[in-house]
């Protein structure tokens, strides 16, 4: 009686939709395949040779990781993206759960200032460099402002300081992105169970005991995907840097986004360039990897 | 479950259509002219071209000093479909030559007899292996001093003749509340700055030995120092707010009276111009005092790639067009700069343009013509790069004048 | 303060409940800040903007820069405005962000409901093309483009836009579709429907609170692109992004500021229509599934 | 060959097998019910039968006609799912018909269709609104309806009932029974509710690890469980199974139990042959409704032992109430009549119903059939 069955034995229609979902996925898949994972690919293969201004297969071995060691600004550039991230992710996920909380009090004109909070995400840095520019400018910014209105001692010359300018452009980050973190935030609050923060309550905790003990671990998650999102934002930070600092003063600014483009395409050290950016995909791969595992794990059980 | 189908076909279909922007009547020009003034200047090319029946495909990629330009041309030139011509400067050209990428001018050159009328030392960013591949537009000096003559009145500051009285000039509009040296830091300003300077401290040979030859004795050595020390001179006439300014708002700390000087290519004139002033009375111009009789210079070329066919045609006009004494006067009346022939009259020009041409035919003749480093004219882009992150962080007080010149040694070893 | 506040669930008192309106408020006007300078100094003469303070408010207020950005202001050779151009960034970015969608929603449903080996996998090589810098691809890609004949058109640029927003846009469908009854699939599956009768039927009728999620994420991302824009589609295929830096961008030239502004504020019209219109829907849509990814 | 056949049907998810050689026969309008704990394999069989995972081994028949590899939509059956599984999307009336339009029938007759369900099932008024305006128990029975529609040769039942609170599931629990008992179609009810399975069912397949325990009607299953298992997960409260030494006596064989305070009472078997197992120990199966106060013992019952023993706790139940006592070593429970007059601690004379006793195995865990006692 019994006996193995194979596809053979499955009527048309059955087997035709064991191999759609396959065949349907396939082109999406196809496409990252040789477009992502392919031109990594090439980029890790052009880090090994002396490409300068286009392409070049000659192979030069670990010249260019050696080189980019030596160049002072990659240095820069990755204690930059070191100060640069730590920050700019703790600060958007600070002012983004306080945000989130607050909003969530049941405020009145929540409609009106969410969409404040939100704008700035969808606002690219060509378009509001030149305003955060000024800004920042301690001669027409804020800092003259307040002289203006009378403050003198006041001051603000962060962007002018070499050792302070990455602090200006985390403050620009931030205002960008916390607002998409205070959503993420407030849906997350918005899901928890409300039963859960009755029983705390009964049981005697006080508004901050339940935050703190309660409603963040619930938030998990939002943290999570707020990390993952900061993250590559982090490491992606291009826009920004050239729009604000260009770099500067000095090379104060540089991040190794603006590193490699800067060495790929002005200087025309693609060999570098794509070490650089070798580099940067390790990194990143450093902080997603274990995280994907572990995501795409636990979704299976 | 249709209309996904058909968005999907859609998709495929789109992707096998095959479109060109620009049909081979057309020059596709890729550049960076995207002002007011500089568009409205290229647009007479554009007639030029149209009445002899050739259409103008236009592609303007501004920022960076052309380098989001140059980035989007190697994407295109990647992807097999070069433009017809590319604003260009300096060692670019030479880069795309190498790559046999441009066009041969040659018949063209030869027939207009350009070698004769053009610099040689433009010649040596038009021509690669004795062939023409580029068409020079104009040439930028970019050792000028922008002065504001109410400043200079009021102070009794004549126009300054060597470096102390320069020095001198400056303190005394610091002294009388004035910033003294208008100043943007970005690195290619600051470069700009050091050009004049070094070539001031040093003199031709030194400059050519230094940023041309890379002369490790004259990168590194005491003239060097001294060329730094006087930049961080310079940065105590600067004001607090100078990093990241934009050079068009330091100018204009020139035009609205605040400052006294600016050291600026002859490009700054444009904004003079715009608010209303006039060369020799408002402003005055003059040459960074210790570098008269030589001018750094770049040049503007429109570099052109090959093409098939008709196309190719086309481009010859455009060579042509550009190269016609019309166009350059034209265009560089405009610009600020000054044509890339020397044997145009200057008669439509201000003082300042009829200085800067009588200084450029004299400084050609006696082979005080060089390419500014600080506009990629004296080296390649790599080399560049690494001298305006010494430059510039030198500038910013990150170390002092000796290390400086022995990080730019070191830099340039590693651009090599 | 009023009725409906007492009945949160964490209470709060009177003070503390001022002191998150203050809070808030000062938060509000931090975000206001940059485009309020934008928004006011596009109503100035220019040689107010070039003497004056940026933050004061004009004294004579003007439309012109409006006018000049968007009909008359020269962008490149062509005294354009922003007009044409803004035509060509919706001509790309309606069919990319309505194809990528489409794609992510329906890897999304094979990723969540027909399951087969090797599908996680997958999906987590499709999630981690979300985080490759972009400027690596600029070369390769244009050399493709090149072979496809495409290169420096619209639809080159919708491709690339596609291929790069796929790994968000298949996050997105997946998380919420995750969270979907199979049970409904499988019911589907028993009254007869198919593949993409389950998928068109019963499965996208209900997505919509991600489909907002993920339409205004790509749409955002694709508007403000301007890396892709400028190397595969410059010229007269120019997105909106790459004039406006044509526009503000001028290295030698003289800068009009205001109209600069009035330019950047055109640019960035849509996206800000979209959140300000969609964005409670976003807020919703996070909530349906993609917080939890 | 039986309406729907299941033949040594086997499921493994790679290494791990979740169905071991399945066999059930089930009739033309008979009613199956699949019942065991979480994880038994009731609804994966259930699963294969839909055509909603593949079969590893083994056949499924319907009107013999083997159905493995048939698409789901192929196999003429219709599925109430726990969930209820209504597309969220679609108003009642376009939930029921989906199949209907899905397998190309008119709009007409969808309409007749419709209509002829929605009465049936009193959901007329409802036809316009989406599922999430409705209550429990109109989703249930919109559910049902959209079986019902279809008309198929078998319906197959995931647990509907378990999600409606208990008076509801009472209800809808009658109202099943007596579309069965209309319609006489055949069903398969997954459920891990002994009672659903009790009530509902013509006949019941006792699941657990992957393995049918014991198949049969409702009253075999109570009365003569195979195992253990089956003793103890049929029936509430549970049968007792109370540890006790078999004892071959001079007049019978007996079985040992020790009471509350370590006193060893003997029961007597009676007429069933337990000799052989002089000496070891059983475990003895009583049902609570076994013992009973003197009273109340069944007057049919040819074995009657009675014991004293300390009632430790007394549960009211309505009807009944239920007592609890120890017994070799361990708590068991006795069901009497709601107006007893017991009281804690108190010492009670009760009355064992020998007759119906089952014994089992300790070790196998298998009813020792030397000893069927009618």
């Amino acid at each position: 009686m019994s006996m193995n069955l194979t596809t053979t034995d499955q009527d048309l229609k059955t087997r035709l939709q064991n191999w759609l979902p396959k065949i349907v996925l396939a082109p999406s898949f196809g496409l990252v395949v040789f477009f992502v994972y392919g031109f990594i690919a090439f980029t890790l293969y052009l880090s090994f040779t002396n490409s300068r201004m286009l392409p070049s297969y000659e192979w030069v071995g670990w010249q260019n990781y050696e080189r980019l060691f030596q160049i002072r600004e990659w240095d820069i550039a990755l204690n930059n993206l070191v100060i640069f991230a730590i920050l700019y992710i703790s600060i958007c996920t600070v002012i983004g759960l306080i945000l989130a909380v607050f909003l969530d009090q049941k405020i009145r004109g929540e409609g009106v200032l969410r969409p404040i909070f939100l704008y700035p995400m969808a606002l690219s840095f060509i378009v509001t460099g030149t305003a955060w520019k000024w800004f920042l400018d301690p001669a027409i910014g804020i800092e003259n402002t307040f002289h203006l209105w009378g403050w003198q001692s006041f001051s603000f010359d962060w962007i002018k300081d070499r050792d302070m300018a990455i602090y200006a452009i985390v403050i620009a980050a931030v205002w960008q992105s916390s607002g998409f973190v205070m959503a993420m935030f407030l849906a997350g609050l918005r899901g928890i169970d409300d039963e859960l923060l009755k029983a705390a309550q009964i049981d005697g905790a006080s508004n901050f005991n339940l935050y703190r003990r309660i409603i963040l671990p619930q938030l998990r998650p939002a943290f999570l995907s707020a990390f993952v999102i900061l993250g590559h934002l982090a490491i992606k930070s291009y826009d920004l840097v050239i729009a604000l600092t260009g770099g500067g003063p000095g090379n104060a600014t540089a991040l190794p986004a603006t590193f490699m483009y800067s060495y790929s395409f002005t200087r025309n050290q693609m060999g570098i360039g794509s070490a650089s950016a070798v580099i940067m995909l390790l990194t990143i791969s450093a902080i997603m990897v274990p995280y994907l595992y572990a995501e795409l794990n636990e979704k299976k059980r | 479950m249709r209309s996904i189908l058909s968005v999907k076909a859609a998709a495929v279909l789109a992707t096998c259509i095959s479109t060109s922007t620009a049909s081979a009547q057309d020059v596709e020009v890729l550049h960076w002219w995207t002002s007011g003034g500089e568009a409205a200047a290229l647009s007479v090319l554009r007639e030029d071209l149209s009445e002899s029946g050739y259409g103008w495909v236009d592609m303007p990629v501004a920022g960076g000093g052309g380098s989001d330009a140059m980035t989007v041309l190697r994407a295109r030139v990647t992807a097999g479909n070069p433009p017809t011509a590319v604003q260009m400067l300096g060692f670019a050209i030479q880069d795309w030559a190498k790559e046999g990428a441009l066009s041969n001018l040659n018949d063209l050159a030869n027939e207009q007899n350009w070698s004769t009328v053009v610099p040689s030392a433009l010649q040596a960013f038009s021509t690669y292996s004795a062939n023409w591949v580029a068409a020079p537009v104009n040439v930028h000096s970019t050792n000028w001093v922008w002065a504001n003559s109410k400043i200079m009145a009021e102070l009794g500051i004549e126009q300054p003749t060597s470096w102390e009285s320069f020095i001198a000039a400056m303190q005394a509009a610091k002294d009388a509340g004035y910033t003294a040296l208008a100043h943007g830091g970005q690195a290619w300003q600051e470069a700009t700055v050091f050009d004049s300077v070094a070539m001031g401290v040093g003199g031709p040979a030194f400059y050519k030995a230094a940023f041309i030859d890379l002369d490790s004795d004259a990168l590194g050595g005491a003239q060097m120092v001294e060329a730094f020390e006087r930049m961080e001179t310079l940065r105590g006439f600067v004001d607090e707010n100078f990093s990241g300014r934009d050079w068009n708002l330091a100018t204009a700390m020139v035009i609205n009276g605040e400052a006294l000087f600016q050291i600026m290519g002859d490009w700054a004139k444009g904004e003079f111009v715009n608010a209303g002033q006039t060369a020799g009375e408002e402003f005055k111009c003059f040459r960074v005092p210790g570098s008269d009789g030589t001018v750094t210079f770049n040049s503007d070329q429109f570099a052109m790639f090959k093409v098939e066919g008709s196309a190719a045609e086309a481009q010859l006009a455009m060579a042509s067009a550009v190269m016609s004494p019309e166009f350059q006067v034209a265009f560089n009346i405009v610009k600020g700069s000054v044509p890339a022939r020397t044997d145009i009259s200057d008669e439509e020009f201000d003082a300042c343009g009829k200085l800067g041409m009588a200084q450029l035919a004299q400084a050609a003749a006696s082979g005080n013509l060089f390419g500014s480093m600080a506009h990629g004219h004296a080296n390649t882009p790599s080399i560049q790069n690494a001298m305006y992150d010494v430059i510039t962080a030198h500038f910013n007080g990150e170390y002092d004048a000796a290390t400086a010149a022995a990080e730019l040694v070191t830099a340039v070893e590693l651009a090599k | 303060m009023t009725v409906a506040a007492q009945e949160n669930i964490v209470r709060t008192s009177q003070s503390v409940r001022v002191g998150i309106y203050l809070a808030l408020i000062v938060f509000a006007l931090f975000y206001l800040l940059p485009f309020g300078i934008m928004v006011i100094n596009s109503v100035k003469p220019l040689i107010e903007i070039t003497e004056g303070n940026m933050i004061a408010l004009p004294r004579e207020w003007t439309i012109d820069p409006w006018l000049s950005a968007w009909s008359t202001a020269q962008i490149g050779v062509e005294p354009t405005g922003l007009r044409p151009y803004f035509v060509n960034s919706i001509v790309m970015a309606l069919p990319a962000v309505a194809i990528s969608t489409a794609l992510g929603a329906i890897n999304g449903y094979i990723l969540t409901k027909w399951q087969f080996r090797g599908a996680t996998l997958i999906f987590g090589l499709l999630l981690f093309s979300c985080f490759i810098p972009f400027q690596i691809v600029l070369i390769p890609m244009a050399r493709v483009l090149g072979v496809l004949n495409i290169a420096g058109t619209t639809y080159g640029l919708i491709l690339v836009h596609v291929v790069y927003g796929l790994g968000f846009s298949t996050l997105f469908f997946r998380n919420f579709y995750a969270a979907f009854p199979n049970e409904l699939v499988r019911a589907a599956q028993i009254d007869g429907a198919g593949f993409f009768r389950i998928f068109w039927r019963i499965m996208l009728p209900s997505s919509g609170p991600i489909l907002a999620v993920c339409c205004i994420w790509q749409f955002t991302n694709i508007w403000n692109d301007f890396l892709f824009g400028a190397s595969f589609a410059s010229g007269s295929a120019a997105p909106m992004t790459v004039s406006l830096n044509n526009l503000v961008n001028s290295s030698t030239g003289v800068r009009e500021y205001n109209v600069h502004f009035a330019g950047a504020i055109l640019a960035a019209g849509p996206t800000l229509l979209v959140y300000i219109i969609a964005g409670r829907y976003f807020v919703r849509g996070l909530m349906a599934g993609s917080v939890k990814g | 060959m039986g309406f729907l056949n299941i033949n040594g049907v086997s499921k493994s998810y790679g290494s791990l097998k979740v169905l071991h050689g399945i066999d059930i026969e089930v009739e033309e309008g008979e009613f199956l019910v699949l019942v065991g704990p979480s994880g038994c394999g009731k609804s994966t069989l259930l699963n294969l039968i839909a055509g909603l995972e593949d079969i590893t081994d083994g056949e499924i028949l319907i009107r013999d006609r083997v159905i493995n590899g048939v698409h789901p939509s192929e196999r003429n059956i219709a599925m109430v799912f726990q969930s209820y599984a209504l597309y969220p999307n679609m108003t009642v009336g376009q939930n029921i018909t989906f199949g209907l339009e899905m397998h190309g029938v008119s709009k007409k007759e969808r309409k007749i269709a419709l209509d002829e369900v929605a009465k049936l099932l009193r959901i007329e008024n409802l036809l316009h609104r989406k599922p999430k305006q409705l209550s429990g128990g109109q989703r249930q029975r919109v559910a049902m309806g959209r079986a019902l529609v279809r008309n198929p040769d078998v319906f197959l039942f995931d647990e509907p009932l378990s999600n409606l609170d208990a008076k509801l599931r009472v209800d809808m629990r009658t109202e099943i029974k007596k579309l069965h008992q209309n319609l006489g179609t055949t069903i398969v009810y997954v459920t891990h509710d002994q009672i659903e399975a009790m009530t509902l069912s013509s006949r019941i397949a006792v699941m657990n690890d992957g393995y049918v325990q014991q198949l049969g009607t409702p009253k075999e299953i109570y009365d003569n469980p195979q195992n253990i298992f089956v003793a103890t997960f049929m029936g509430s409260p549970a049968m007792n199974l109370i540890p006790a030494i078999v004892r071959a006596l001079d007049d019978g064989t007996v079985a040992e139990i020790s009471l509350y305070d370590g006193s060893l009472e003997h029961l007597p078997f009676g007429r069933a042959d337990m000799n052989s197992w002089d000496g070891r120990e059983i475990l003895l199966g009583l049902r609570p409704e076994m013992i009973t106060d003197e009273e109340s013992a069944d007057r049919k019952s040819q074995n009657i032992a009675r014991i004293k023993n300390r009632i430790e706790v007394t549960e009211p139940a309505g009807s009944d109430t239920f007592i609890s006592m120890q017994a070799g070593g361990k708590s068991i429970v006795a069901r009497m009549k709601s107006d007893i007059d017991v009281k804690p601690d108190q010492v009670f004379p009760f009355a064992i119903n020998m007759d119906k006793a089952v014994i089992f195995d300790p070790v196998e865990g298998i009813r020792i059939q030397a000893n069927i006692s009618s």
